[in-house]
């Protein structure tokens, strides 16, 4: 393969605070192998300048372009642009070497030894660019419109709207046939069943009443919320009569208030060993509480909790209520509150606060914990993305936002994290709709370029990669051999650096060209 | 498949301390699918085994690279001149590879990197647990498919013996029982007679027992006709 | 025998670790010439491969520097390198090379002091240690 | 039309909403009136050691270092609004940007500052972790624009990057709509003496140790810099309390309160943490897996394991020094009013947050009225489709809802979301 180097020296950059001696550098850099023209220019970033190294580019037959600017970011883009139109050189073949803060700033008070650190690491940056290959990547255009919401809930119906809003097909799957005010298509009593293919074109099989639909989107919202219906635990079993909260709050919206005293318990598991992770849904709990009060003040209410989670200004209406006679029980985990085995309209707890034990009779118990969505762990398994420990579905890093899981084009908002309040789901639901929208309206998806490739001959088929591979790019194909699916693979190159055969290789990270890197670069002594 | 880990580095070394031109020797199959003697780990070693040279201040030389199959002659022909020019080949590959190697080329010095350890399946990535100790005469298809060979710590044929409580062995509290897994899978399969079923004492012969087992498939088998190379067969 | 300056490899990924390493500078901390920073794409992609190769071209020490667990941009990775780093330092010290020449970090891209931290750390390594050769009056 | 967005903020919200707007075509002009981006976050700590602990703080410093260099974002430092009036098709704005005199080649070196002869310096390093990390002159202080027209910096410059002839500079832009992400401001822990802030050297507030932590990583006694054996945190220090006329809980206080614990657990292994709060209101994670952490931190004295976290419910009533720079913290148990007295090294002030005071005539030009607690709103029927108020300027909220929040409502038409 013919290789042919231009460096670009920008001598305002390099040279700042004299620390670096950019002739001398130039003068390393000519002397390079396969370094085909070295020149030193003042601002790199001025389009007069870029014009005149394309030019030398072009007659000089250059095929690669290593560019020695202030900071990676910064100056570069203009440069690699009109490199890759006006010279056509590959884009993989431009490199940007950040001498400024990896040699000038942190050694700006040893000159000497900076300068010849900085040769060091051109040469090395030389050596790399000289093993680089062009590299070509690939587009696909988005087959549909779609976004898939899994869950008609406030955060999916949300969602919904905001996709909506944005142009775009939302389809809401939700388990139950409860009535939906949303955009876009509904799909009750049903459920995800698999999914396949890659964000910008996901292919779910959707199980609706009895049949089985095929849906192609462009990405998915899960939004499957928390778990208000099942409740196990020592409460429920000694006091069946005992209702989730949200019906405390129908009831309440209906307009009739229960009769006699009513105590809501944050969780009818209070040592939580049958269900994980669960919590208090607070806010909603003071305000049935002040409901109450307010129209029946004669009426009893007591909210059992550990930790009265009054964030916010959700702590005005903990005070209101308090004002208004809603009595507060706080109980330790290790001393849960129990219904009297005599009388079963009675729960029995020792007051934390005083600490002394105390019985209150009630009509009705309600219980106000959000568990974990237990269709998650199906939802997940469908959609391969992780799980946290409280049950529900992990976000990624937080560089990708709140709301992102770790695969690209499938986002998490609502409960199904972790319990969140109406509100902050509302805002979730909307945030992944707009999140979703954003990504669905690029219309294409690019994949390729510096991405892990097999090579056939050396692979043992050991399923290391599939296993270790967070976006489950590779598998085992026709050939009984790893390929890597090229729309998955995001180019972190952990397959590569764990593949016991070696058989597998990150574009322009590869094992020769890191280690020629390497090499070559410890190879300078300062 | 085939079940290997890398010996100590320190104990190679040893082995192969006496020579000068070390060849190393991996294998594409079982060995590399169970992490121990892959390319990648051949050229762990490699590096590693430099590295202390440079720190003793010894010179010897490693060479290294990796076969397809190293219990296939075959394969090992094709790096033969390799073979024969070092002065001790270090096998990176379970314990047939090694005496494959040995076998072709008996004045060489063959050294094993790896200890051959068992028959096992990967339960999951870095983990694999022994299931069968080619007896040579398959009895799981009577308990549940589970085989009471490998699997119980006493090899036991007519299990439990008294030291399985609840569910775990008695010399390792951390190995379940076999025999109390067989009786769950027996009665999950309503076949829980087969427990009552007594197995009269096992035939060694087909197992280690009745000397070094050759298996030979004569529809298989090349003819001395049909033979390209007259080589004899070990 | 003259005095060799030390030589120190830092693997850090495209994402938080050098990051973190440009916040440090740009918040004008310096630190030893003697520290080479390589690129990855992410700390996963270092092979056991690498650190050793590195130790045979002449480093002292070698770190790797990759985001925050549970933080990495390509979610696992910094967890699979630490594990690389691990079994590294497995090996050498079989071979009777400190294992301390071999250390994982993790750092988020607004750590600037960690940066400082770590690089003097592992100099100091690297000026301790010396390079890999015969000890002294063969101890 | 006019498709441009006034942000004023530079803080997480602003920053996300920018980007949000950016995403979707929009053109943005961004208000900051700082140094530099970031906000808030510019001198929290990343509560991580190996592991992340969601503090979203790296989050919003990629976010501001990402925002300089988008296209279609207009950043304005050091700037403030001098003035809005409605137009037709939304609003004419008015910013007055004050000079920064330093140039983006400015490479930190510090040399500027050991040179400059004033007291209490006139030119600064970007505050915290903020971007851009280029140092800032001022005006005020400075010799240069007095008489003795001083050079120091100037000449001690590496990079020339020192220009005087920076000129404040009046900009009008029109924009269609406005988001007002003007965030918050720590409550001062001097307003409750005491607990002795100011008074007594080892005791801090948590800004204080986010500001260190963020810094050197470490968290050492003010006193003689030694790291402290053992610390209080104290958390509600300014919320909910009437008398600072807080009524409000400041949200994030019990998250960033709990981490800073683990944090300095983590560090020194040595340490003993007594952890004093009224409830425990960490953020999205069980109610009890902070409790679960302190149980599990033990130390061993002969095979005997003690705890080395203890939560204490309870607002210890007083502070007072004791000597070679202990700090008695009088607190009376939980349910038992028997008092007791325990030193510590060092002593943290988990202080809450107020909403950042709205300019008079911005608020009345963007139709913005404040609520009881004095965080901002926009009711007017008219401008509530044209003006969104984001962050912490109306609701406390911790990074990652803000972020959420500005993502939600950043990105499209611009309706009133948040506060309950």
């Amino acid at each position: 393969m013919k290789r042919s180097i231009q460096v670009v020296i920008c001598r305002i950059c390099s040279g700042a605070a004299n620390v670096l001696d950019t002739d001398k550098l130039l003068r390393v850099a000519s002397e390079a192998p396969y370094v085909g023209s070295a020149i030193a220019v003042d601002y790199a970033c001025n389009t007069k300048t870029i014009a005149q190294i394309v030019e030398e580019a072009k007659d000089k037959e250059i095929d690669r372009l290593l560019v020695v600017p202030c900071s990676k970011n910064e100056v570069s883009p203009a440069l690699f642009q009109s490199y890759k139109r006006k010279a056509k050189i590959n884009e993989f073949l431009m490199e940007a070497v950040d001498l400024v803060s990896e040699v000038v700033l942190p050694h700006r008070d040893e000159p000497s030894k900076a300068q010849a650190k900085a040769e060091a690491k051109l040469l090395a940056a030389i050596a790399r660019m000289a093993m680089l290959e062009p590299l070509q990547k690939g587009s696909e255009e988005m087959r549909t419109k779609n976004v898939v919401i899994i869950g008609a809930g406030v955060a999916g119906v949300e969602a919904a709207k905001r996709a909506a809003e944005a142009g775009l097909h939302t389809i809401l799957i939700e388990k139950s046939d409860k009535e939906v005010k949303a955009p876009g298509v509904v799909m009750p009593r049903s459920r995800l069943i698999s999914a396949k293919g890659h964000a910008g074109n996901y292919e779910l099989t959707i199980e609706a009443g009895e049949k089985m639909e095929a849906l192609e989107c462009g990405a998915v919202i899960v939004a499957s919320g928390g778990d208000w219906s099942e409740a196990k635990g020592p409460l429920v079993r000694a006091c069946p009569e005992a209702k989730p909260l949200y019906k405390l709050a129908q009831e309440l919206s209906s307009g009739n208030i229960p009769k006699g005293g009513v105590v809501i318990v944050d969780t009818p598991d209070p040592k939580a060993d049958t269900t994980p992770a669960q919590d208090f849904a607070w806010e909603e709990a003071l305000q049935c509480a002040i409901e109450i009060k307010k129209r029946e003040s004669g009426t009893d209410v007591c909210l059992m909790f550990q930790e009265m989670r009054a964030l916010g200004l959700a702590e005005l209406s903990y005070k209101e209520a308090a004002e208004l006679g809603v009595r507060f029980v706080r109980y330790d985990k290790k001393r849960p509150p129990k219904i009297d085995s005599k009388d079963k309209n009675r729960i029995v707890v020792i007051d934390s606060a005083q600490e002394q034990a105390i019985a209150i009779a009630f009509e009705c118990l309600y219980y106000a914990s959000i568990a974990p969505n237990p269709d998650n762990m199906a939802i997940a398994e469908a959609l391969r993305i992780p799980m946290n420990d409280s049950g529900g579905v992990r976000r990624g890093s937080m560089q990708k936002g709140p709301i992102a899981t770790p695969r690209p084009g499938i986002f998490v908002c609502g409960s199904a994290q972790f319990p969140r309040s109406e509100e902050m789901s509302r805002l979730e639901g909307r945030a992944a709709g707009a999140l979703a929208a954003q990504f669905v309206s690029t219309g294409t998806v690019e994949f390729g370029g510096s991405v892990a490739e097999v090579t056939p001959e050396k692979c043992s088929a050991c399923l290391t990669c599939v296993r270790t591979c967070p976006y489950e790019a590779p598998f085992i194909g026709v050939a009984g051999k790893a390929e890597i699916r090229l729309q998955l693979c995001q180019g972190c190159g952990m397959c590569v650096g764990i593949c016991p055969s070696k058989a597998i290789e990150l574009h322009n990270y590869t094992d020769d060209q890191l280690s020629a890197e390497v090499a070559s670069y410890i190879g300078g002594d300062f | 498949m085939i079940v290997a880990e890398r010996k100590p580095l320190g104990e190679i070394a040893e082995m192969v301390a006496p020579y000068q031109k070390v060849t190393v020797i991996g294998c594409r199959s079982c060995v590399a699918i169970c992490l121990a003697g892959g390319e990648k780990e051949v050229k762990m070693l490699v590096s590693a085994m430099k590295l202390k040279n440079r720190r003793e201040g010894r010179k010897q030389d490693f060479d290294g690279f990796v076969l397809e199959r190293q219990c296939e002659k075959e394969w090992v022909k094709e790096v033969e001149d390799k073979i024969l020019s070092s002065d001790v080949v270090l096998s990176m590959s379970c314990s047939l590879g090694a005496q494959t190697i040995a076998d072709m080329y008996p004045e060489k010095i063959v050294v094993p990197g790896l200890n051959t350890a068992m028959f096992g399946v990967p339960e999951e990535q870095g983990v694999w647990s022994e299931k069968c100790l080619g007896c040579g005469d398959c009895i799981i298809h009577t308990t549940g498919g589970i085989c009471p060979i490998a699997r119980c710590a006493k090899s036991m044929l007519n299990g439990p013996c008294g030291g399985s409580s609840n569910g775990h062995c008695e010399v390792n509290l951390d190995i379940e029982c076999a025999w109390y897994a067989i009786h769950e899978r027996l009665k999950l399969q309503g076949r829980l007679d087969l427990i009552e079923m007594v197995r009269p004492p096992k035939e060694w012969t087909t197992s280690h027992s009745g000397g070094r087992r050759v298996i030979v498939r004569e529809d298989a088998k090349l003819t001395p006709h049909q033979k390209r190379d007259k080589e004899a067969v070990i | 025998m003259a005095e060799r300056n030390p030589k120190v490899v830092g693997f850090c990924c495209e994402e938080h670790g050098i990051e973190c390493a440009n916040l440090a500078v740009r918040s004008g901390k310096q630190y030893d010439v003697s520290v080479r920073l390589v690129r990855v794409p992410c700390t996963g992609r270092v092979d056991g491969i690498h650190i050793l190769k590195a130790l045979e071209d002449g480093a002292d020490a070698v770190f790797v520097l990759g985001c925050l667990e549970k933080n990495c941009y390509y979610d696992t990775g910094s967890i699979e390198g630490r594990k690389r780093v691990d079994y590294v330092k497995s090996m050498l010290s079989q071979v009777g090379i400190e294992p301390e020449r071999v250390e994982m970090f993790n750092a988020s891209s607004s750590m600037a002091w960690k940066f400082s931290e770590i690089v003097s750390k592992m100099t100091d390594v690297a000026k301790r240690l010396g390079p890999i050769e015969p000890r002294g009056d063969g101890q | 039309m006019n498709n441009k967005v006034l942000v004023i903020g530079g803080g997480p919200a602003g920053l996300t909403a920018a980007q949000a707007l950016v995403s979707n075509g929009e053109e943005v002009v961004l208000v900051e009136r700082e140094d530099t981006l970031g906000g808030m976050a510019r001198e929290l700590a990343c509560k991580g050691i190996s592991e992340c602990r969601n503090c979203g703080v790296c989050y919003v410093i990629d976010l501001a270092a990402e925002i300089l260099r988008t296209p279609g974002v207009e950043v304005l430092l050091r700037s403030e609004v001098a003035s809005v009036d409605k137009t037709n098709d939304g609003f004419k704005v008015k910013i007055r940007s004050s000079p920064r005199y330093v140039t983006g080649s400015c490479i930190g070196c510090d040399k500027c500052t050991e040179a400059c002869p004033v007291e209490g310096k006139a030119i600064f390093a970007p505050t915290g972790s903020g971007h851009p990390r280029a140092y800032w002159i001022d005006r005020d202080r400075c010799l240069h624009f007095k008489k003795a027209k001083c050079e120091k910096c100037a000449e001690v410059c590496p990079t020339n990057a020192i220009n005087y002839d920076d000129r404040a500079k009046n900009v009008t832009r029109n924009v269609s709509r406005v988001i007002l992400a003007t965030g918050m401001d720590p409550i001062d822990a001097g307003e409750i003496p005491r607990l002795g802030y100011g008074t007594i050297p080892n005791v801090v507030s948590s800004v204080d140790a986010e500001r260190a932590l963020n810094e050197k990583g470490r968290l050492v006694r003010p006193s003689d810099g030694v790291p402290p054996k053992k610390i209080a945190i104290i958390q509600c220090v300014g919320s909910r309390n009437e008398k600072a006329g807080v009524q409000y809980c400041s949200k994030f206080c019990c998250k960033y309160g709990t981490k800073i614990g683990q944090l300095m657990i983590d560090e020194n292994p040595d340490t003993d943490l007594d952890f004093y709060f009224m409830d425990l209101r960490t953020l999205y994670e069980p109610q009890d897996e902070f409790k679960k952490w302190a149980d599990s931190i033990k130390r061993k004295v002969e095979k005997k394991k003690f705890p080395r976290v203890r939560l204490i419910r309870s607002m210890p009533s007083q502070a007072f020094p004791g000597d070679d720079g202990k700090v008695w913290l009088r607190s009376s148990g939980e349910t038992d009013s028997e008092v007791t007295e325990t030193p510590y090294d060092l002593v943290v002030l988990s202080v809450g947050m107020r909403p950042r005071t709205l300019p008079e005539g911005l608020a009345r030009s963007l139709g913005l009225t404040t609520d009881g607690c004095g965080f901002a709103r926009c009711e007017d029927s008219e401008l509530r489709s044209k003006v969104a108020v984001l962050g912490a300027v109306c609701e406390p909220m911790d990074i990652e809802e803000t972020v959420t929040r500005a993502i939600a409502v950043g990105s499209v038409t611009v309706r009133k979301e948040g506060a309950t």
